[in-house]
């Protein structure tokens, strides 16, 4: 990697985080599990967010996460917060009581109506038993805005999930209003686009490629038909001192990066 | 009496300190409900959970928000008949294995909740309520199945008519934790977050608390406030250091991820290698000081362990 | 006083403590305010329940209390205690919950059927309002046994109080269950006599007298006719240790009895 | 969106350190609904209840769960046109007189609640749910009130059938709370026992809370267990020493008895009393330190009841 070239070194995996980063506006509260959500969580208190609060599910309110938490419970994601509490404190006094304003969720499963699945998935004769809810139910039914970071493979992407785990559109326009929950804005960042969508529409829309991506390679990789905005943007690369950020400060051993290590990018 | 309310505990806060086979033996039956305290990779029961493998307790039924390291112990061990859970995984070290497919094999029966409506099914227990609402669940597939199984209910707001979903109370008939201190009446100290803790513990009809260090009655007078359970709700306090590990304890020591990367790797492939795994470190042992010191010699890890914890604090 | 005549000595009130006192057993859970009640439960401790454990509404479980708490937030009521929690803990976590064996409370009035007004009464033309609930009507909803000490007075037992804050038997035998509460047992203990009564009877009984103290005066002086029990007993008086205990350890600057320093007994 | 929950607070825990007169006058608006904290003799919000007086802001409804000397001071200043309540005394102090004046007259109106139901009311705020369920209440004239008027029903677990109450989420524009210590980003440090506080805090749109000493941010960062609430909650900080006065801090002082019977004497009569015992005391100041300062030259009536409250720890 070379200084002249900066974004060349980006892994799909790092525009990800970054992308995901730009979903958090200043002051935000916003709630996020460990790996790829949380880093883009720190990197936005870093870059353009330093006042976005982040609140985790186990009961840590507004840590000062150190490097580099594998786990929720992790004590370095118990770092000198405003307060140390429980479940039930984060994910019924603030997801629940309406506090929280982005959600970070990862499933196996996201529909073509943002539903997300990470309990059950049929396969052949069989079902592949998968985590569960965890607080991700909690926080589909809650925040305002949900950001899920995945990677693009077509069994990710089905018309529509063999379970829901946590409400994205439901059936559609409506249903969530129906279902007794609040609307929702959900965007979808893969290695290949964006995809976003709120309660009006009902469904996913590719709204942004990532760099060097086409919509016929998304639409190939996509269990379902997206609808195509009309203007089509594209992600940005970060910058160096932002990648830098990511690499050298947020996680230096790369335990989410092990890409990069074969990369030689570190 | 209301669905979820137990009799009194008798006698109350009369907690006994004893040895963790004498507590696992003493309060943990045979197709008991039983929760099990921690979450992913901090603050788990592993020296109970251990016991409760070597006198090989089965039938059971294990609930909690996130089940982990010590639930698959007790599925390889062929000890559990039912889950109710939130989620069950190790994050960055994978699903859990033997839970997993156990559940796809129908050999336990399970029932899934999010995070919150299984830690308010635990608020309820511990208010003497039948029952909590939530505003989680609506419009998903868990909601779908609790209401065939009757487990969970969607009523209206009386007030806005909107819909809200009624959980029932979980009340476990005995409850393991793993905390940092206790005194020996039985009065909690947790350092870092509690998790569905102290709900749970205030659910359940008796609770065995192993901690790293029992302190005498009336240690905590001068600072009650940092009580995180009052001793009125534990049955046993058990003290057995590093009674977490290989998972951590806040402000004592970190986890150790090749302990529990061994544990994952030997569960992978099939029910084997979970059975040979608990063979060789839970029932060749007469008790968890002896595994931590056939694992672990010199107590090189632990220390190692520790120091770590330090530098994070 | 001399010695030698120790029970003459006793203070009327002063029985109330003691008689109340032995309603508490060993190893009991016992939920009590400040007054007559708390220094009920501390001669137990101090006696024949050393094992009996204090409750306190505000939060504070199982105290070592020191003389002489005026309020139950009173720095002297939070002693030493197990925790320092908060109302929903003592009241939800333990009474609701159905860990308190017995509960004190006090009242303006106590009807036939031992149900409490502490609200509202009707004076006239008018209304007087007393202070609410408090914690009463939860301890009387939810414990097993409900221990009044109060002062005998005609007003003070109408045949129906003008308000039910704390239920007692309601209207009844079976009242208590149909409206969906557990059994309780009431014990009512006055300067002049003791009356109980459980659901199944669904109405108070003279089960004791005060030494001295005779029917006819109980009955002239309670606004309803309560059954006399086929065999009264006597409240016994205290020995001159225990009331030793209760002036000069649990209460000694007769905080909660000013008639001490009137009659000349300290 | 369900009854009684706000929406966001914006910004999210970003609570600012400013005088009594700042805070009241930035989150304090006619009309409110206004939560009070402390219990009896022990940590009232005197400064801030000062400061409402002072400023004169009417039309309020005051809600919590016991109320005492400070709601008897804005009933007495005609600031209260409504109070929900568990009850209103002092204990040994005697009752409210103000106040019971005014809901003998129905000058105010007034709905009874348990301390539990109403300590449920503001958990279920605190949770973001519409209503929580209690087994109180059942058969009582307080429960006859508030079914009348739609404020509780009566309905039955589903699962046994058996009667249960639902109590409405009780939700205070504006909560009033007096603690020991706050950090500048509000993180509040409460000592002794916290009452109905934490909840109903969680419960508000806004908190102020005065605190005897204010630290600087990231003061409790090394013992994040000891923080009671999470400045996410609160709007302002107000640095004022002795602002319970002459009601008790757990910890730093006990209550005077003499000031509070002084106002109950000033009380007991009629409402020439207790308007005059507030113009020499409250309106008659600038503030709260020129209050103490006449109330208490050279500061010996604090000086005593801080030593007499060490005697007791």
């Amino acid at each position: 990697m070379t200084v002249t070239e900066p974004t060349v070194g980006a892994l799909p995996r790092e525009l990800l985080v970054f992308e995901g980063a730009r979903q958090i506006a200043d002051g935000d509260c916003v709630i996020a599990g460990t790996g790829l959500p949380l880093l883009a969580g720190l990197v936005a208190q870093r870059t353009h967010a330093p006042s976005a609060r982040l609140l985790i599910e186990s009961g840590v309110i507004f840590p000062k996460v150190v490097p580099t938490p594998l786990s929720v419970v992790d004590p370095r994601i118990m770092h000198a917060p405003s307060k140390l509490g429980s479940l039930i404190e984060s994910l019924g006094g603030f997801v629940q009581r309406g506090l929280v304003a982005t959600g970070f969720l990862g499933g196996a499963q996201i529909d073509a109506r943002a539903n997300i699945n990470s309990t059950w998935i049929e396969r052949g004769t069989g079902r592949v038993r998968l985590p569960g809810s965890g607080g991700a139910n909690d926080i589909a039914s809650h925040c305002a805005t949900i950001v899920v970071l995945t990677s693009h493979e077509k069994r990710r992407f089905p018309e529509r999930c063999d379970y829901i785990t946590s409400p994205g559109f439901l059936d559609g326009p409506g249903a969530r209003r129906r279902a007794g929950l609040n609307p929702v804005r959900v965007k979808v960042v893969t290695d290949l686009c964006v995809m976003e969508g709120d309660d009006a529409e009902g469904e996913l829309t590719i709204s942004a490629l990532m760099p060097g991506a086409t919509v016929e390679e998304v639409l190939a990789n996509t269990g379902f038909t997206p609808r195509v905005a009309d203007h089509l943007g594209v992600v940005a690369v970060p910058s160096p001192e932002h990648l830098a950020l990511l690499r050298d400060v947020l996680d230096p051993d790369s335990r989410y990066f092990p890409e990069r290590l074969k990369n030689g990018n570190t | 009496m209301a669905v979820g309310v137990h009799q009194l505990l008798n006698p109350l806060g009369q907690a006994r300190v004893m040895s963790a086979a004498e507590a696992v033996q003493s309060f943990v039956e045979p197709g008991a409900v039983l929760g099990l305290g921690g979450q992913n990779i901090n603050r788990c029961p592993m020296a109970l959970v251990h016991e409760v493998v070597r006198q090989d307790i089965g039938e059971l039924t294990v609930v909690g928000c996130n089940l982990s390291l010590p639930l698959d112990h007790l599925v390889a061990a062929g000890l559990v008949v039912r889950t109710e859970q939130g989620s069950g995984n190790l994050e960055k070290f994978g699903t859990l294995f033997s839970w997993r497919r156990a559940v796809e094999a129908n050999r336990i029966e399970v029932r899934d909740y999010s995070h919150l409506s299984m830690a308010s099914r635990f608020l309820a227990g511990a208010m003497g309520l039948p029952f909590m609402p939530v505003r989680s669940l609506l419009g998903s597939s868990i909601l779908e199945r609790l209401v065939a199984e009757e487990d969970a209910v969607v009523t209206a707001d009386p007030w806005s008519g909107e819909p809200v979903v009624l959980v029932r109370a979980c009340t476990p008939d005995v409850s393991l934790i793993h905390a940092n201190a206790a005194d020996a009446d039985g009065n909690v100290v947790i350092d870092g977050v509690t998790s569905h803790e102290v709900d749970m513990v205030r659910a359940s009809r008796h609770v065995i608390v192993s901690v790293e260090e029992v302190l005498p009655a009336g240690a905590f007078d001068d600072q009650p406030e940092r009580v995180t359970i009052s001793g009125a709700y534990i049955s046993a306090v058990v003290e057995q250091p590093w009674g977490a590990w290989p998972t951590s304890v806040y402000r004592r020591y970190d986890y150790y991820e090749s302990e529990i990367d061994g544990y994952q790797k030997s569960a992978k492939a099939g029910d084997e290698g979970p059975r040979a795994f608990l063979a060789e470190h839970v029932t060749a042992h007469a008790d968890f000081d002896a595994y931590l010191a056939a694992t672990d010699p010199g107590a090189s890890a632990r220390t190692a362990m520790a120091e770590q914890m330090r530098s994070l604090l």
